[in-house]
């Protein structure tokens, strides 16, 4: 048992950061007005370099965590969404907030939280890691609380959060009864053996692992949260929400379905493509509905999550071509969608304002602002020229190569009608009256931070190879044993 | 110079068309010489042509020259720019280049002082590079082209002074109404080239004659070139927009609608002879009946009409029938000798007409009179022109109806010739009243009358010209008169498809004919002359029969009424449910319904904490139900 | 030569970030960027077409860069930056050349906010480039979609809105169909793309690699639908056409005349290039269908456009209309057809841009279109008028003019492809054509001048100008059309699955 | 020895109420209970497992003990918002707390 305790380096300086802003804010007045937020995203900054050690490495840690290139990978995504999390929260938080250490120590958590469980390699590390996350989450969506929207929000979050992962933990429980061992790698031993003795109490778990993660990543019926915490929590904590908590549940799920139930892959497929098309089917359909550009942009990701799940509907024992197609399309949507929440973000700054409708006229006001909120939209919708386009095109063709064309063309369709409510915003932009003539004052740093993710959108719109590369990479190591052997260099 | 460089016949007119159009506003007198001049050398450029083709003609099997080049060709597909040079193209242009030379000198003076002189010399300049193209093409898409081009500067020319709503609507129709008979024409070209895969008309001849074509595609694909005619050459059906056509200025309706462009159906048909008569016969009745029922219709309006141009339009009608009846009974012969005179006379009555208008700004038959003694030039040669419409001996007009009643007399039943000869006898009517009430008598409109006079002579001195030709051009039916001139003989030789025609001349018809006109001329000199007090007299008796007529058979209300309730209805239902019914049901409908069920499901996130709860179990159930269902 | 056609796209490209530098306030400088562009765009466009090389009608200009492959599923050359030109494209480049010159000078008036108006206007011209030189089947489907996405904003800022009354259309909602309709047809094109790579198992989306591979029966006929419906959408489909009328309506002039002067073409090229392409048995087992729908689209849209009042209506009928015979021409499924349908494609997109121009030459002045209340213009406005004739006349198929050439030859492939019923049906819309050209001259240039119109003046030199340019290349067409049927014939020869 | 089917059916029928709980309660603080008890019907569950099937490993022990610590700072938390929710509106029912839907 490989007992190095350095391979959790970053998290230590997640943790240690995390207690330094605590106390900086006690201690240090002046400074937490204006520089925590930047202190923290320097934090996750420096954790995100200090993973690149271990890049193209491969150990674990006691066998419980594991640290190769999907670890790293994740640690370097979730570590840089906490830098953009935390400077796009610094205005945010110096002007509506109280407590800004908890709340940026928070935040590093919740990196810490992710992070692990993408690098879980057994139930409980992955357990505990997403418990990390939802806590801080739970709290972060709280935050405001004076405010009854965050109140409500983070009760419903907290409350069916707690039930859903409890019955996560029944279904992991079930699992471990059959398998007798937490280990996904042991898993996937027992599961590739005769399971024809125990199959009830095997699907039952699977079935109940399916709901618990499914209320992670907002999958349908299991959503219901998703909306209302949305827009119950301060923005840049929905911009987190709809980042890491998505990022992190996909992490394990692909994680948990690659490397542990990737034998019985022919039986619970075609259970979560029913699960993907319903989720993009609703999220989609009811977007169109909505006034809100939270409780929208939380319908979108639901959306998105329809889409994302198809990968793991195609995830094959022959090849990690979905799961990278899966990775890849996940990065893609977070840059977008932090893009779209960082202008949304400095929208409410200057105005307090979160309606559709009251982005009459930004075109006006803001011309950066509504372009760049314009490009993240159009880049989630799926257009070309941007991230969207490419991982979205690369995630279907994925799921096709696994006989899911009829998944596919749903996708398809519903991203399409994504396109409606995404313009209707930029309608509103463009062709709305503003309220008064004048300029909004330039917020630099956030709009460097928006450039940042814009040249990110671009980037894998336009040149997505080495993203690609870095995704394929990381993807080899969640196939065990054969599978994992026949994924390097794959392709046809 | 020979028939080889017959493309420089309508060459030169088109580059002279180009320069005007480009720069004929810089020019001096706005390039009307220069217009004069292209056709002029045109007409120039006929003469070697003919000679070299009297050289040839007489060999043994020549049947015309082709030459030309490929316009677009790729693999076995070929449209060829390509002119053929034989005697009925000869005959044609005879009249094409000269006549539309003599009406270009004549509209110097008729349009001087117009806004848009220069562009009434480059639109007829592109007229006449049509015409000319039109004749020559020896194949059937050329043919089309200029067949379209020479409809379309007919309808730029017919609505010269647009301004008046009345003539924008006259070449609206025009265009129109000649337009649905190409819709055949070009159905029946394309369907001659389905099966001979090639559009040369000498090889969709031979085609045919080798039995290519199966005798009732060929008779179907004939009778859709045959639409074309009866479009172009205001035949019955297509007949209504001739008269209004008028609304252009004289010298158009002289050269457009009398000489030449009206009598490209003839020609067309003459051209396709040979596969008319390798067709079943019933292609060849139906030219016959139409023609005839065109002659009837055109000589029965023509008595009731009151404006002089109108008058002489029907006339224009009622000898396009009679040339469709001549070709009926398949004489090409026949009805390329009326063809060749009555471009000539045709030609001359509308300039006299136009002398008139000229004169007296007045075209209302009941405005003018007594003008014989204010413009005895015009008088006389309108005298001229219509004793040659009537068919008096010897004006040319009598030997080319005779010719036409010869024919009709052998070939056709004995009904037609009867309906022919009291044609005649209509025609004498209606062209005496017109003389009558215009010339003669007492002026009707003093005002008028005051300021009547005399054309220019730029204007007469054609209209003179034109009158010689009218009163001697008959003669060329005689082999004598036709050798004294060079050619192999009379036109009946020259102008010859299958075997040469012996010109005959039967005294029966000659004097029944004769007779039928001069009692024409009678019977209007007995109503017309003086008050036409008897004339109006017979006009309230037969009061329906007048009111028929004057309503030209209600051609025209039907068709309005047609266009009205029919076609725009039927355009604007189209397009009510275009609206309505493919896009605001089917194209947002169903965008609505995704909108709806947007709204519907939202509905489902209620805000409470354990609907969301419940939502999760029910969830969980369902999967699980499912998955054990189906792996259990 | 071979960087000619990297520069059409990059030339947009360049122009849209160049003039995103310029400050906003400069409107003259953005006019002159965008002019500059046009004009290099126009002259890039006449290398190409003038320097293809016709001998076998294989590509030109070709360009191949790596972009992204050795991943998952892609092979070697799984994506690769693939742009070349053969027959069939290079008119249509040229075309595209031709309306943003054009449409450059009718767009030289807009005042508000113009810099943002040039700046989408050259991606999307950017995205039709990309579109015809595309050989990457992943590449053309991505210039697709970013040719229609600018069009949203083009239309519903710099649009107008129709009301009569009794039938308002407003620019948002003729925006808002066009975009999302055009974006719903490519839902089907994906599925199809989707399944043909499958189907392929190359590992790259490269034409010609597709194209080598022998698809199933079976596997044709099921997909050929989504491409012809798909594309179809875009090249005015009936009856998935009513976006286009009022798409065009409330699109300004310069966005009517490259939408549909050259984007409806990427819907009939779509169907050439990709699924005839590909699956030749699809097509011809549902030529038939295709057919139908040309002719429908072609007589409907020609009856429609006679009921029209408002000038862009009309000419958006129209546009259903003679897009209808390409679709027929396409359907013919032999040479002669095929080429009309190419040569249609050019000689439809030059005389509807030269349309949409005068609409908005005349709506400039009058803030007007409805027909029925002008009358007479051809006093004030000879020009205009006559511009107005030649764009007219070429539409209804007089010869000499490029129309004429172009549908002649569709309707001679639908004869010989047997469809005599389709052929002649197609010949009468040409008529009805006339019927509402007519019509329309009839109303608004004829007749007496009506006093009320009595301040409108001629057209700007600049709007003389861009329409004598597409006036020329109507004429050039319609006199001279070997420069074109050589090219076109050379690659339509060497299709698969053609008589 | 009491057979592990014993410990299953307690712990699915504590789970069962669990839900049944959540269901049907509106006081959030019940319906934190419930949640509870399906916490503990998972620790029930891990601790006969690890017993009966896999004796010589202690994971199942390992998460037993884990959950229970877990479900212990839940409590916490969700008494913490609970009790935000109950200062500013003066109820724990959460039939009223939906400001949000839609």
């Amino acid at each position: 048992m490989n007992l190095d305790w350095s391979l959790l380096a970053p998290e230590y300086v997640l943790a240690g950061w995390a207690a330094m802003l605590v106390s900086v804010d006690l201690f240090w007045g002046r400074l937490r007005k204006d520089w925590l937020g930047y202190l923290a995203a320097a934090g996750a900054l420096a954790s995100t370099l200090t993973s690149l050690i271990w890049l193209n490495d491969d150990t674990n840690f006691a066998n419980l965590i594991e640290v190769n290139n999907y670890t790293t990978f994740f640690r370097v995504f979730f570590g840089l969404i906490g830098v953009f999390a935390c400077v796009a929260s610094a205005r945010f938080v110096k002007d509506r907030l109280l407590h800004p250490g908890e709340y940026y120590a928070l935040i590093l958590l919740t990196v810490i939280g992710g992070s692990y469980m993408a690098a879980a390699r057994e139930l409980l590390t992955a357990y505990i890691s997403l418990e990390l996350l939802s806590f801080s989450l739970y709290v972060l969506t709280s935050y405001a609380k004076f405010d009854l929207r965050s109140n409500e929000g983070g009760l419903k979050y907290m409350l069916l959060g707690a039930f859903s992962s409890a019955i996560f933990l029944f279904g992991m429980s079930l699992i471990y009864g059959v398998t007798r061992t937490t280990q996904f790698e042991g898993i996937h031993e027992v599961l590739t053996g005769d399971t024809s003795g125990f199959e009830l109490t095997l699907f039952l778990g699977l079935v109940l692992i399916i709901a618990g993660l499914g209320f992670k990543v907002a999958a349908v019926p299991f959503h219901m949260w998703t909306p209302d915490a949305y827009e119950g929590a301060p923005l840049p904590v929905t911009a987190l929400i709809s980042a890491i908590s998505k990022a992190g549940g996909f992490a394990l799920f692909l994680k948990l379905f690659a490397m542990a139930f990737l034998p019985l892959v022919d039986d619970w497929r075609l259970f979560l493509a029913g699960l993907s098309a319903a989720t993009m089917l609703l999220g989609n359909l009811v977007a169109i509905q909505q006034h809100n550009i939270k409780r929208l942009l939380a319908y979108s990701s639901i959306g998105q999550v329809g889409y994302l799940l198809m990968g793991i509907a195609a995830l094959s024992a022959d090849n990690a071509d979905a799961a990278s197609a899966l990775v890849l399309h996940l990065a893609g949507y977070v840059i977008s969608n932090l893009a779209a929440f960082v202008c949304a973000i400095i929208y409410f700054n200057w105005t307090e304002k979160d309606e559709i409708a009251d982005y009459d006229g930004l075109a006006e006001r803001a011309p950066f602002l509504a372009l760049a909120l314009s490009i993240s939209l159009f880049s989630l919708a799926g257009m070309p020229l941007f991230a969207g386009f490419v991982t979205k095109f690369i995630l279907f063709q994925a799921a096709v190569e696994e006989d899911l064309l009829w998944l596919a063309s749903i996708a398809v369709f519903t991203s399409f009608v994504s396109l409606y409510y995404y313009l209707v915003v930029v309608k509103h932009m463009y062709l709305g009256e503003p309220e008064e003539p004048t300029r909004f004052p330039t917020p630099w740093v956030e709009y460097a931070a928006l450039a940042v993710l814009l040249i990110g959108v671009f980037l894998v719109g336009l040149g997505p190879q080495p993203l690609f590369n870095a995704v394929q990479d990381s993807t080899a190591f969640i196939f065990t044993g054969a599978e994992a052997a026949a994924t390097v260099g794959a392709g046809p | 110079m020979g028939m080889d460089d017959a493309w420089l016949l309508p060459a030169v007119p088109a580059a002279a068309f180009a320069a005007l159009l480009l720069f004929g506003k810089y020019l001096p007198r706005k390039g009307d010489w220069l217009a004069i001049g292209a056709i002029a050398a045109s007409f120039a450029l006929f003469i070697p042509v003919l000679a070299d083709l009297l050289d040839e003609v007489g060999r043994e099997g020549f049947a015309g020259v082709v030459s030309g080049t490929d316009w677009v060709e790729f693999d076995t597909f070929n449209l060829r720019l390509g002119f053929m040079v034989d005697q009925l193209a000869i005959v044609m242009l005879a009249v094409v280049t000269f006549v539309s030379t003599l009406i270009e000198i004549y509209s110097v003076g008729y349009m001087k002082g117009d806004p848009r002189y220069g562009w009434f010399f480059t639109a007829m300049t592109l007229f006449v590079t049509a015409m000319i193209t039109l004749v020559l093409a020896d194949n059937l898409l050329l043919l089309y082209v200029a067949w379209e081009g020479v409809g379309f500067c007919s309808y730029l020319l017919i609505g010269f002074w647009h301004e008046r709503r009345s003539a924008a609507e006259a070449a609206k129709k025009a265009f129109i109404t000649t337009r649905i008979g190409d819709v055949g024409l070009l159905i029946g070209i394309i369907l001659l080239w389905r099966e001979a895969g090639t559009f040369s008309i000498r090889e969709i001849i031979e085609f045919a004659q080798d039995g290519g074509y199966s005798a009732e595609y060929l008779t179907t694909a004939v009778l859709f070139v045959f639409a074309g005619a009866v479009g172009k050459s205001a035949q019955f059906p297509l007949h209504v927009w001739l008269p209004d056509a008028m609304e252009g200025p004289t010298p158009v309706s002289a050269l457009i609608h009398a000489a030449t462009m009206v009598v490209a159906g003839v020609y067309l048909v003459a051209r396709m002879m040979p596969l008319f008569v390798v067709a079943d016969p019933v292609a060849l009745d139906v030219v016959t009946a139409i023609g005839l029922t065109t002659v009837m219709l055109s000589a029965t309006m023509a008595i009731v009409a009151t404006d002089i141009k109108r008058v002489v339009a029907y006339s224009t009608m009622n000898s396009l029938g009679l040339m469709m009846v001549a070709l009926g009974a398949h004489s090409v012969t026949a009805a390329l000798f009326y063809l060749f005179v009555h471009g000539f006379f045709k030609a001359l009555l509308f300039m006299g007409a136009g002398s008139v208008i000229h004169g007296t700004e007045r075209q209302e038959v009941w405005e003018l009179g007594g003008l014989a003694r204010k413009m005895p030039l015009t008088a006389l040669a309108f005298a001229v022109g219509t004793l040659a419409m009537i068919g008096i001996f010897p004006f040319s007009g009598f030997w080319a109806k005779d010719e036409i009643v010869n024919v009709a007399a052998d070939e056709l039943a004995w009904i037609v010739v009867a309906f022919l000869v009291f044609s005649i006898f209509l025609t004498a009517v209606y062209m005496t009243r017109l003389y009558l009430l215009v010339f003669t008598g007492r002026p009707r409109d003093d005002h008028a009358h005051e300021h009547a006079h005399e054309a220019p002579p730029v204007m007469s001195l054609p209209v003179l010209v034109l009158a010689a030709l009218a009163v001697i051009a008959g003669f060329w039916a005689f082999d004598q008169v036709g050798r004294a001139l060079g050619f192999p003989g009379g036109i009946g030789e020259f102008v010859f498809l299958d075997e040469a025609q012996e010109f005959a001349f039967p005294v029966v018809a000659a004097i029944s004919s004769s007779l039928a006109a001069v009692g024409g001329m009678a019977f209007a000199y007995a109503l017309w002359f003086g008050e036409a007090e008897q004339a109006r007299q017979l006009g309230e008796r037969f009061r329906p029969l007048y009111k028929l007529w004057k309503n030209r058979y209600y051609f025209d209300d039907a068709y309005q009424w047609a266009i009205n309730n029919l076609v725009l209805v039927g355009g604007n239902v189209i397009a009510w449910f275009d609206r309505n019914v493919v896009n605001d049901t089917g194209v947002d409908g169903s965008a609505g319904l995704a909108v709806f069920s947007g709204f519907q499901m939202k509905f489902s996130q209620t805000g409470r904490l354990p609907n969301y709860a419940l939502a999760i179990v029910m969830g969980v159930i369902i999967l699980a139900i499912v998955f054990l269902a189906v792996r259990v | 030569m071979d960087w000619a056609v990297f520069a059409t796209i990059a030339v947009p490209a360049g122009t849209a970030g160049l003039l995103m530098a310029i400050p906003s306030r400069h409107r003259d400088v953005v006019r002159y960027v965008a002019l500059m562009s046009g004009s290099s765009l126009f002259i890039l466009s006449l290398i190409i077409f003038g320097k293809y090389q016709f001998d076998d009608g294989g590509y030109a200009f070709e360009l191949q860069l790596d972009w992204l492959g050795n991943v998952a599923f892609l092979g070697e050359k799984g994506i690769t930056y693939h742009l070349a030109v053969d027959g069939i494209a290079a008119p249509l480049v040229l075309l595209t050349g031709i309306v943003i010159f054009a449409g450059v000078f009718m767009s030289w008036n807009i005042e508000y906010r113009n810099k943002d108006f040039f700046i989408l206007l050259f991606l999307m011209v950017g995205g039709v480039y990309g579109v015809f030189e595309s050989v990457d089947l992943f590449f053309l489907f991505f210039f697709y979609e970013l040719a229609v996405l600018p069009m949203y904003l083009l239309i519903a800022v710099w649009g107008s809105s129709t009301d009569f009354g009794t039938f308002v259309r407003t620019k948002e909602y003729g925006a808002m169909k066009l975009v999302l309709y055009l974006v719903a047809g490519s839902v089907l094109i994906f599925i199809a793309i989707f399944a043909t790579f499958v189907e392929a198992g190359q590992g790259s989306f490269d034409l010609p690699v597709l194209g080598s591979v022998t698809y199933g029966e079976n596997f044709q006929k099921t997909f050929f639908p989504f491409f012809m419906l798909g594309f179809g959408v875009l090249a005015g489909l009936w009856p998935f056409h009513t976006w286009s009328p009022d798409g065009h309506v409330a699109a300004p002039t310069a966005v009517s005349m490259l939408h549909a002067g050259v984007l409806m073409k990427l819907g009939a090229f779509g169907i050439l290039r990709v699924g005839m392409s590909l699956f030749p048995e699809g097509a011809a087992f549902w030529a038939p269908v295709l057919m139908t729908l040309g002719v429908t689209g072609a007589l409907y849209g020609a009856i429609s456009a006679m009921a029209q009042r408002d000038l862009k209506y009309m000419v958006g009928y129209s546009s259903v209309s003679h897009m209808g015979y390409v679709l027929m021409g396409l359907a013919t499924m032999n040479e002669i057809g095929i080429n009309g349908a190419v040569l249609q494609m050019f000689a439809h997109g030059v005389m509807t841009a030269l349309m949409f121009a005068m609409v908005g030459a005349i709506y400039d002045q009058a803030h007007a279109r409805d027909m029925t209340i002008f009358g007479g213009l051809s006093r004030n406005m000879p020009r205009h008028a006559s511009y107005w004739a030649v764009a007219g006349l070429s539409s209804l198929g007089l010869p000499g003019l490029a129309g004429f050439v172009a549908e002649f030859h569709i309707f001679v492939g639908t004869f010989q492809a047997d469809y005599i019923w389709a052929g002649a049906l197609g010949i009468l819309a040409a008529a009805i054509t006339a019927t509402y050209i007519l019509r329309m001259l009839a109303f608004a240039f004829f007749g007496p001048f009506n006093e009320r119109w009595a301040s409108l003046k001629e057209m700007r030199i600049g709007e003389q100008f861009g329409g004598a340019v597409l006036i020329f290349f109507i004429a050039f067409m319609g006199m001279w059309p070997m420069p074109f049927v050589d090219r076109i014939a050379a690659t339509v020869s060497r299709l698969p699955g053609i008589t | 020895m009491i057979p592990i089917q014993h410990f299953l059916v307690l712990s699915s029928i504590l789970f069962s109420l669990g839900i049944y709980g959540v269901l049907a309660r509106r006081s959030a603080v019940l319906i934190l209970m419930s949640v509870e008890l399906m916490l503990q019907a998972v620790s029930i569950n891990f601790i006969a497992f690890a017993v009966y099937l896999a004796p010589e490993e202690f994971t199942g022990l390992i998460f037993a003990i884990f959950v229970i610590t877990v479900a212990a700072a839940e409590v916490g938390l969700a008494l913490a918002i609970v009790l935000r929710i109950y200062r500013n509106k003066a109820t724990a029912n959460v039939d009223e707390v939906d400001i949000m839907k839609w």
